[in-house]
């Protein structure tokens, strides 16, 4: 069991219901901590959509995810 | 020079950065909040980052962008938080001696950040609904015609 | 609007004049007066236009680009007389509702504006001497090379 | 027997020394007239570097002159 400190964005933070929580979690890549997330909070993006990144660097799903880490899902961008 | 700004963006301010004696071409892309997208009035728009990925990012492209041209400066500032029909969203200013680079980069640079910055954007319509714009799902878009 | 002009030209006055609540994307180009050209420091210009000729053929210009791409505004001015280093010489705006129809738009205008309007340049080096830009013919070459 | 007016631009004015001039020729075409004034002044520039202009229009060099057209030769251009 590690604990995360997960930050949500757009249309995440509106599906979750809050922009960040702390949460002790027993996966173990952040590919397994975003499909938990999405089975609990119902996100309608599937994971294929997603970005992940941990403490502020984009990280590949499969990375393994540690104990403290800051944890961010990137729904699709749409700047400009 | 990459930026995510809580405050209207002043393009002459921001060009005048650029500034340089051995600059013969400058090239800016504007990004406008437009009344419109595909065929739906909007009425405000909402930008969001995660300031410091966006942050990271954004350096990455304008290094990416100083070493495929020969370019000379390069600023590339996106505004967040609520704007209205009008406002400027992004700005992206680019010199360089002569103007091939200078178009070049600038389109560069656009293209990459809209692409790859975590910035995202929700359209708020004239009957009230609003979308993530990019985030739509089979299922948003069965609902969507329903409607 | 294409225009030659004898004051100097205001990138923000004339970037506001193309404000567009159903334009995205606005992207200008302009030309800065470069402090060299060809490995020779250049110290000041002259540009002269034949000004009846250069707005017709300005227009035509911009009625091209209007046919050729999605496009919603578009200004071209030029700015004649001596300039200094850093000075504005040329200013093109463009805007549309999407990126991709402004950067080509604009790319066009310039090119073809440098290539057809009747505009001169004569550079002034920091030796004094002088040269007419394009208009070098064999035999100023080989003057070149001997002096 | 025509008479032109003929304003000269950029080096074409600097080798002329004068900006225009009204002038007697009995030059048929536009490219005839600029190997008479070549001639005259010394122009460098060959003409298939220069173009023709008629009464603010660009005009074909064998397009025939009339009296009291408006004559201007263009230098290569170099505006931007």
């Amino acid at each position: 069991m590690i604990t995360v400190h997960i930050q949500y964005f757009a249309i995440l933070r509106e599906q979750r219901g809050l922009a960040h929580e702390t949460l002790a979690t027993h996966a173990a890549t952040a590919a397994a901590l975003y499909e938990e997330l999405r089975d609990r909070y119902g996100f309608t993006l599937p994971r294929d959509r997603v970005r992940a990144a941990v403490n502020e660097e984009f990280v590949a799903w499969e990375a393994p995810l540690r104990d403290g880490q800051k944890v961010v899902f990137i729904p699709p961008v749409a700047g400009g | 020079m990459f930026r995510i700004s809580t405050e209207p963006l002043d393009s002459a301010v921001l060009q005048r950065s650029l500034a340089d004696a051995h600059a013969g071409a400058c090239v800016t892309f504007e990004g406008w909040v437009r009344d419109h997208n595909e065929g739906q009035p909007v009425v405000a728009l909402d930008y969001e980052a995660y300031a410091p990925l966006a942050q990271k990012e954004g350096l990455r492209i304008l290094a990416e962008a100083r070493e495929r041209f020969a370019i000379r400066g390069a600023v590339c500032v996106h505004r967040v938080g609520a704007l209205k029909i009008g406002e400027l969203a992004v700005w992206v200013g680019v010199t360089a001696a002569h103007r091939g680079a200078a178009f070049d980069a600038c389109r560069y640079l656009i293209d990459e950040a809209k692409a790859r910055v975590p910035i995202w954007k929700k359209e708020h319509y004239g009957d009230g609904a609003t979308v993530w714009i990019n985030c739509a799902t089979r299922g948003d878009f069965a609902h969507q015609l329903k409607t």
